[in-house]
């Protein structure tokens, strides 16, 4: 019995050994560019998680079946599991970014602990990190941010286009003097974020600001719910993700307090978030970037060369939906950073170092959006050296039971608002990790 | 030693007392006030149903059974399922007839399970000391999280009880804006009563039921009687993932069904230390008295908390359980219900 | 009847009462401990020898009765002044640490003279190494005049009952004690393992002078090796005196009789 | 046949306590430390250091400080991750506020503190045990969970809550490429190890194994319960604490709250319930398993499934991952409750007698 236990011991702990020595020998095929995809299908946020993986996995197939690859350079790709988990995601990115000829193109977190975890990183390893409508706001500043690309959004935008929204609404930005507005947010450095830019802003316009968090997973809301119901904020927003949207939603109809002012962030403004609410989420608003829910162009082309050929990644129902879809345009972003850095460096696997020139000389006006099948789901990016994020710009849609309606208003980003912010808070990390910033006026001579 | 000991007891009562009592003194309007109770209360109803299954497989077999929170998960998703999937393969119309025979077709599930777990894990580990059962048990907890997901899968699943979720108002005229109350919250209530009264009547008076409390008392008795000591822990063990099936079935349909439903069973712990490990009662007065002081304490002591050191956030209902249930150990180890021990030289 | 010289009280217990709930487990029994004496107290089962130990050594605390130890005059006895004043005990069910070797277990008779701090043992040099080694040759004496030295690596665990009561007195031994409390030392011995148990007695009354109380079952081993008996029954006192006195005791006499024997 | 102590005599009370008795057995250990410190520098990958040896090591510092908790002294913990998040946290505010200190003075230090709140929350532990126990420390780690979160000075006012560390610098030399930050993690994994060690072997480790195996008889010989629990917790949180620091500084580089959270704990408790309760290589190996099992299933099982033709997603994967981990910790207490470390000492026991039966 002893024996045959310190056997099975002895098997399992080499196997242990050796599986971890897998990822070390790297395949050596050329013309193949790796894509590494740091997924969670797993966990309390699975269901946001998996469709968006789904999405961005699909065009990379895409690419290939359609387009033979990037310039034939085809694409490679690997999913590790995250869980939403810093540490495990660290791991991941360990495992993953040495894979591939030239090692991984770039990398999406999809997780903002993970971002802040991988940003250190980056500076010694040379790979961009893609963090589309998340991760750290003042990352935008690339001069001290050199690998980090928070592309079309981040948070402190989305925090400063709703109090636009509601500002509208009001009839003016100073109609908010005295307003409530509450914040309910996932604890994580996800839901903390927006919190900086919100105070700056009621500093300008004197609304009143509370802070309501959620820990995680977010199941358990009563109390912050109760609060919400005795101080009844004039407008509230959500900032959440996975089961604590439904959960919010849930617990705002036990409270009664009227989902027409509750607006989430455009992670709390997807399918999985209101579905679990049922009737009750009717009414309820959410920002919504560049790629809202419905089908286009890519879409088509998703169904015709990948879904029909039985190689789709989820089910048929899900393409179209809004974290499918945000997942496309992702995986578009990323595709499209590698062609850029192509005309500068030729039609071959590329380096992370390489590609990031790529992310930073992004230029997709309409014309080049719609060409690529996504015109009305992304917004024109146009990055630089100094700026990572390429414009920022969003709409409000909102849930009528069985579908999100979009409205019309288009909403940007203040910068005067912002870019003060994100100078000095990339300073102080800068100054912290003693990081010395580039001088992109001298890098933009050189290249010329 | 009583005598000893009940003085701290009772200081303890009178500060959450006061505690209690504070909110209305400073001014907090009482319409809100028996709001918040009542929610506080409802929650607890919910901390009660696991402690329950806590309780009763402790009550019988000695094991503190960490994985009540996965069978609870484990059978809501059973439900979840079944409830979805049999219209389509039976036939049987969807919504409340496929939910009943779902349900009926979990508890089977949830036998054969306490039957396998008695098998493979209680009866190697017998008269292994508490700890190293209480380790295995989360072994047991973490191969159902991810068998319950593997064959049920993983994401967010509805269970339809068909109440509507929209509060209702009662009691207009004593406050202005009335006092809130979810209908889930009170069919909750009521389906825990019925729980609880169904448990007792089968410990008083069924033949099982009396030999399941000879156990609790001592093992040799239940010998005595004639009932082999492993069929009464399966027996112990179906009970207790019945009563985790109705938990989840509670919970599924107020939070839906997720993975992170295991993750609220981390409460029961206060709750069983707070009502004694081996009292029925207890867990449902300690379920209780959890809900509405972490709900009291979130609402009325977390702001001004975080007003005066600069807080970012309260959230102390996350230890306030914690921390109230570790004072109680410190004046009182066996808990306001539990039978106190005394270990002799 | 070996000839030594007997000294004055050192231990003297007044009237101690003990109960447990309702349960009167001692009633005010009174008896003094001679130095380098061997003490016996004898009695039928539920007597009340062991609380009477339990007492003396303070992990019971009596609700009434004083104990005067050298001297000093106590309410009750705690556990930790008995030790490092010289009271050590070997316990009638063993109560030896399972998990550690024969070796340690004696060695933690020593952890009273052993003083070195956590950060000089972490380093394990200088002060705490030569401490170490210089408790550890005490043991291996103890080791010696006990006679287990095959087994000093071995798990106690693993060791058969006779030796483990040998490694419990080990234990105690090391702690160089003035008064040794010996609950049953040979419950549940063979003949031959009496004898030598009886020897280790003898020995260490004779080679330490160290004053010995011993409860015991066994009357004969009793009468041979005690020089002064008391005698329990139901939590009280019913005999004092040498062996040849309470033999003939007529009270005692009833009770053992009563007793069944 | 060469695993054998014949003609090994102990001469001295010096030799005869050495760590490691055996002729043999010296020179695997110091041929391992070697291979450590000077073949795997040039063997293993970037992935190997960051990924696997590093945290592998960082963790087995911590699982020795729970074992000297759980498994020397028998007082359970289910929240010592807690502790590291003391550590972590204690090193973050010491680098912000004095710049200048010495990273391994800033790791001595949030131990120290580490061992002071360990002390703090092992009060309890004189009045209950067990379960009970585990309870108090279960609220010993949520409470410890929120200050980090909610008070703002911990994380130096950051606005995400999330802290980020400074490069480390000690004597102007930068540990900044994994080797050399494996190199640093190793020889203070090695140093405290050893110190470990040496406790265990002296009189205050017997104290804490006797109030572990009969706490009335360890009284009875004068041993304090109070010194002995208390300063158990204290070093079990020391060590905690230097792991934590390490944790954040060298394995995670930027950190919030829930990197030390219960889950942590548990995982913590797994290593030395498989790996070996009341063994300092058993922490080790269990150290090594926890770490290595999940990083090798997520990876080998979909190789598997492709030969068996079935389509392993990640998703599947992991869940197979929590299946198979439960699984193994439930057979590990059936067949061997003292874990892995007691299975390797059985099978040199065989070996020293082989080939006779005993």
């Amino acid at each position: 019995m002893k024996l045959q236990t310190s056997i099975a011991a002895a098997a399992a702990i080499t196997a242990a050994l050796t599986g971890s020595l897998l990822p070390t020998s790297a395949s050596a095929q050329a013309k193949e560019q790796f894509f590494p995809v740091l997924s969670y299908r797993t966990g309390a946020y699975a269901p946001n998680g998996t469709p968006f993986a789904n999405g961005y996995v699909d065009y990379l197939k895409l690419i290939n079946a359609r387009d033979g690859g990037i310039n034939g350079v085809k694409i490679t790709y690997e999913e590790c599991e995250t869980g939403y988990a810093t540490d495990r995601g660290v791991e991941c990115y360990e495992r993953l970014k040495g894979k591939g000829p030239t090692g991984a193109a770039v990398f999406h977190t999809l997780s903002t602990g993970i971002t802040f975890a991988l940003t250190d990183k980056s500076f010694t390893d040379k790979i961009p990190i893609i963090t589309a409508g998340y991760g750290r706001a003042d990352s935008v500043d690339g001069q001290v941010f050199k690998w980090n690309f928070p592309l079309g959004g981040t948070y402190w935008g989305a925090a400063d286009m709703l109090i636009q929204h509601i500002g509208k609404k009001e009839g003016g930005l100073d109609k908010l003097k005295g307003k409530k507005i509450a914040l309910v947010y996932h604890d994580s450095p996800y839901g903390k974020e927006p919190i900086a830019l919100l105070q700056e802003r009621a500093k300008m316009h004197g609304y009143e600001l509370s802070l309501l968090p959620v820990t995680h997973p977010g199941v358990e809301q009563k109390a912050t719910w109760l609060q919400v119901r005795q101080s009844r904020p004039d407008y509230l927003f959500l900032w959440g993700w996975g089961v604590m949207n439904g959960t919010a939603l849930k617990e705002a109809v036990a409270v009664g307090y009227p989902r027409e002012k509750m607006y989430g962030v455009w992670w709390a403004g997807a399918e999985p978030d209101v579905r679990p609410a049922g009737d009750g989420a009717k009414g309820y608003n959410a920002l919504t970037f560049m790629a809202p829910a419905g089908q286009g162009k890519v879409h088509a082309d998703v169904m015709k060369f990948v879904h029909d050929k039985g190689q789709g990644t989820g089910p048929k129902a899900e393409v179209g939906e809004v974290l499918y879809n945000r997942g496309l345009v992702a995986a578009m972003m990323s595709v499209e950073g590698v062609k850029r850095a192509q005309l500068k460096y030729g039609k071959k696997p590329l380096k992370g170092e390489e590609v990031q020139w790529g992310l930073e000389n992004l230029a997709l006006d309409q014309k080049a959006l719609a060409a690529l099948g996504f015109a009305g789901f992304a917004d024109p990016i146009s990055t630089s050296c100094v700026d990572h994020e390429g414009g920022s710009r969003a709409k409000i849609h909102t849930w009528d039971g069985n579908k999100w309606v979009v409205g019309n208003d288009v909403y940007e980003a203040d910068q005067q608002v912002i870019k003060p912010m994100i100078r000095a808070s990339a300073a102080k990390y800068a100054q912290e990790k003693k990081v010395t910033p580039r001088d992109c006026a001298k890098e933009l001579a050189s290249a010329k | 030693m009583a005598a000893r000991k009940n003085g701290p007891v009772i200081a303890l009562g009178v500060v959450l007392a006061a505690g209690l009592a504070a909110p209305l003194l400073t001014g907090s309007a009482p319409g809100f006030y028996l709001e918040v109770l009542i929610g506080g209360l409802m929650a607890g109803v919910l901390y009660s149903l696991v402690a329950l299954g806590f309780v009763l497989i402790f009550k019988a077999s000695g094991v503190f059974n960490f994985a009540q929170g996965a069978m609870v998960l484990f059978a809501a998703l059973a439900l979840a399922r079944l409830a979805e999937w049999l219209p389509g393969w039976i036939g049987i119309p969807a919504g409340f007839p496929a939910l009943a025979l779902a349900f009926v077709l979990a508890t089977g599930i949830m036998i054969v399970l306490a039957w396998v777990v008695e098998r493979v894990v209680l009866r190697p580990l017998v008269a292994q000391d508490p700890v190293a059962l209480l380790m295995a048990t989360l072994g047991v907890t973490f191969f159902l999280d991810g068998f319950g997901q593997t064959i049920w899968g993983s994401d967010v699943y509805k269970i339809d009880l068909g109440i509507s979720k929209e509060p209702t108002m009662i009691l207009q005229s004593m406050f202005e804006g009335g006092i809130l109350v979810s209908k889930e919250d009170l069919v909750a209530t009521v389906i825990a009563t019925l729980l609880v009264l169904m448990l007792a009547l089968f410990f008083q008076k069924t033949a099982t039921g009396r030999a399941l409390r000879a156990v609790a008392d001592d093992h040799q008795a239940a010998q005595s009687i004639g009932i082999p000591l492993n069929r009464i822990w399966v027996i112990v063990w179906a009970v207790a993932g019945f009563v985790a099936l109705v938990a989840g079935m509670v919970w599924g349909s107020k939070l839906g069904v997720q993975f992170s439903l295991a993750q609220l069973a981390l409460k029961a712990l206060p709750v069983v230390i707070l009502g004694g490990f081996t009292s029925i009662p207890g867990a449902i007065i300690g379920g209780l008295v959890i809900g509405v002081g972490e709900k009291m304490a979130e609402v009325f002591l977390g702001p001004p908390l975080v007003k005066m050191w600069d807080l970012a956030g309260g959230g102390i209902e996350n230890w306030f359980a914690y921390v109230l249930a570790l004072l109680f150990l410190m004046v009182r180890p066996e808990g306001l219900f539990g039978e106190k021990h005394i270990d002799r030289v | 009847m070996r000839q030594r010289n007997i000294g004055d009280v050192i231990l003297d217990v007044r009237n101690i009462s003990l109960a447990f709930g309702g349960v009167k487990a001692l009633q005010s029994i009174s008896f003094d401990v001679r130095e380098h004496e061997v003490r016996a107290i004898i009695g039928p089962n539920g007597a009340g020898k062991s609380s009477m130990l339990n007492c003396i050594n303070g992990v019971y605390h009596p609700q009434e009765g004083e104990i005067v130890y050298k001297g000093e005059v106590r309410r009750d006895m705690d556990t930790h002044h008995a030790a490092e004043s010289g009271i050590a005990r070997t316990f009638q069910n063993l109560a030896l640490f399972k998990g550690m070797s024969v070796l340690d277990n004696i060695m933690t008779g020593r952890n009273l003279k052993m003083k070195t701090g956590i950060l000089a043992q972490a380093l394990h040099f200088g002060p705490a190494r030569a401490e170490e080694l210089r408790e550890r040759e005490f043991c291996e004496h103890v080791i010696d005049f006990l006679e287990i030295q095959p087994y000093r690596k071995t798990p106690v665990g693993r060791l058969p009952y006779g030796l483990q009561k040998r490694v419990d007195l080990g234990r105690a031994l090391a702690a160089q004690p003035q008064v040794l409390l010996l609950d049953e030392p040979m419950a549940g011995m063979n003949v031959e393992e009496k004898q030598d148990m009886c020897r280790f007695v003898l020995d260490i009354n004779d080679e330490f002078g160290t004053t010995i109380v011993l409860i015991e079952h066994d009357m004969g081993v009793v009468m041979d090796i005690s020089d002064r008996v008391v005698v329990l029954d139901y939590g009280k006192k019913i005999g004092d005196g040498t062996p040849d006195e309470v033999r003939n005791d007529p009270e005692v006499i009833r009770a053992y009789l009563g007793a069944g024997h | 046949m060469f695993y054998r102590e014949n003609g090994q005599f102990k001469a001295s009370y010096v030799e005869d306590q050495q760590i490691l008795g055996i002729r043999q057995d010296r020179w695997f250990i110091f041929g391992l430390i070697a291979f450590a410190l000077f073949a795997v520098p040039y063997l293993a990958s970037d992935y190997m250091f960051r990924a696997v040896l590093i945290p592998f090591l960082i963790v087995s510092l911590a699982a020795i400080g729970l074992n000297l908790l759980v498994g020397y002294c028998g007082q359970i913990s289910l929240g010592h991750a807690a502790f590291m998040g003391i550590g972590a946290y204690a090193a973050y505010n010491l680098v912000v506020r004095f710049p200048q200190l010495n990273f391994i003075l800033v790791l001595v230090l949030a131990g120290l503190i580490a061992a002071l709140v360990g002390i703090l929350f092992g009060l309890p532990s004189l009045q209950i045990k067990g379960l009970y126990l585990g309870v108090a420390t279960l609220a010993a780690q949520f409470f410890i969970d929120w200050v980090f979160a909610r008070v703002k000075w911990f994380t130096n006012y950051s606005p995400s809550g999330s802290v980020s560390t400074a490069p480390i610098e000690m004597f102007g030399f930068k540990f900044d490429t994994p080797t050399e930050r494996y190199l640093l993690v190793l020889v203070v994994v090695i140093v405290f190890a050893l110190m470990a060690k040496n406790l265990v072997r002296g009189h205050i480790g017997r104290s804490w194994m006797a109030m572990r195996d009969m706490d009335v008889a360890a009284e009875v010989i004068g041993i304090r319960p109070m010194y002995a629990k208390l300063s158990a917790f204290a070093v079990s949180a020391f060590y905690a604490g230097v792991a934590g620091a390490m944790w954040g500084f060298v394995h995670l580089g930027s950190w919030e709250p829930a990197a030390f959270s219960v889950n942590f704990s548990l995982n913590l408790l797994f290593m030395i319930i498989i790996g070996g309760m009341g063994s300092i290589l058993g922490s080790f190996i269990g150290a090594a398993f926890i770490v290595l099992l999940p990083i090798t299933l997520n990876q080998i099982l979909p190789v598997l499934g492709g030969l068996v033709g079935m389509n392993f997603g990640t998703a599947l994967a992991s869940h197979m991952e929590f299946m198979i981990f439960g699984a193994l910790i439930i057979f590990f207490l059936i067949v061997e409750p003292l874990g892995i470390a007691r299975l390797w000492a059985i099978g040199k026991e065989k070996l020293r007698l082989w080939p006779f039966p005993h």
